[in-house]
């Protein structure tokens, strides 16, 4: 099922829009989701770090993500 | 609301009374500003992003955690986001305890953190050229 | 003025002002406020005093030793004397740096210093007596 | 010849004066002007410590003072 991902400061410039549709599969963990959006956008891949937030908080490689979850990419931080 | 993401200029003392009380004879009081340089190139200006929602949870995460290290009385966190000058106020971070010495660890450690963790970002603009601030290794 | 010793009540903004500038990336303040209460004792209220003309320049030779010790771009002391109530500000420190480690080694260092150096003296006024602090061993 | 000395904190307290009229000796020291102070005023001799501005300025205890001189006593300091 077709989800959309929030994107933030240089990912957001990578893909070019605030909000990427993206097909996420039933059951499919962090990790997944980041080798897929990776192949299809490789400078994603050149980062310094690229996480995965699910409902607003940081989610692990081995966490499930489901299309129902809000899903954002975060890039290296920089605030302050 | 102690934590805030905000699109104006901030004021410090506004931070600061929300951690002001009897209890505290000790705030600490972070200002983070924009430099006119940074190494050897001229800023135009920073913009600045947060993803609102997460940030001021991860910053509520924050708090929770230093409070359980030191003896905190109050903590308060503004941050701004949009584009920001030099010499703007960038964030604005106030901890109240009862002695000074756990008011600047305590400090020093909530704004170290903020920046390991808390998803904002900043984009610095030079004369000729800009980039997304440690996003490259 | 960046060093003042003044009977009136303290405004943190001031003293912060002071200090702002497009060299300093980061302001670190220590704000030290009247308890109300010290170990057991409820404090009703604290009587400061001052050698004025000597704690100004213990605090000029001090501000230049931390200059000395760490990249400051300045440094501002603001002590209040007179009677003080709980809650009340008694000193307002601000230090900027280019960045903030340094700012919050030289603050805390340069009010450490402060309480021991700056001939500034106050007494506790307590419900049933009153104590000049630090006075006997 | 007589000087005025600047009193302070619990030091004013124990001598029960803002400004103490004392003789101060030719070419006598920063210490004996201490020894004769805190015999004198014994409680002096109970404070953590006890030191001498002269001119606004810590003096040492090998320290000339002269009647000229501003001179102060300051007993443990307390700001912040």
């Amino acid at each position: 099922m077709n989800s959309k991902i929030k994107l933030f400061g240089i990912a957001r410039e990578i893909i070019g829009s605030s909000e990427l549709e993206w097909e996420i599969a039933e059951a499919s963990t962090v990790q997944q989701l980041l080798d897929s959006l990776k192949s299809n956008y490789p400078q994603l891949a050149n980062l310094k770090s690229l996480a995965v937030a699910v409902n607003s908080v940081y989610a692990k490689e081995g966490d499930k993500v489901s299309s129902s979850d809000e899903i954002a990419l975060i890039p290296p931080v920089s605030g302050g | 609301m102690m934590f805030k993401i905000v699109d104006q200029p901030l004021n410090p003392q506004e931070v600061i009374d929300l951690v002001a009380g009897e209890e505290a004879g000790a705030i600490d009081v972070f200002i983070g500003t924009v430099r006119g340089s940074t190494q050897t190139k001229k800023v135009l200006r920073l913009e600045y992003e947060a993803y609102d929602a997460m940030a001021i949870r991860e910053m509520e995460m924050l708090a929770e955690k230093v409070k359980g290290i030191w003896p905190v009385h109050k903590i308060a966190i503004y941050h701004r986001k949009g584009v920001l000058q030099v010499g703007d106020i960038a964030v604005v971070l106030a901890v109240s305890t009862p002695h000074r010495k756990e008011a600047f660890e305590a400090c020093q450690y909530t704004i170290d953190r903020l920046k390991e963790r808390v998803p904002i970002w900043k984009k610095e603009v030079f004369e000729d050229g800009e980039e997304w601030v440690a996003a490259h290794p």
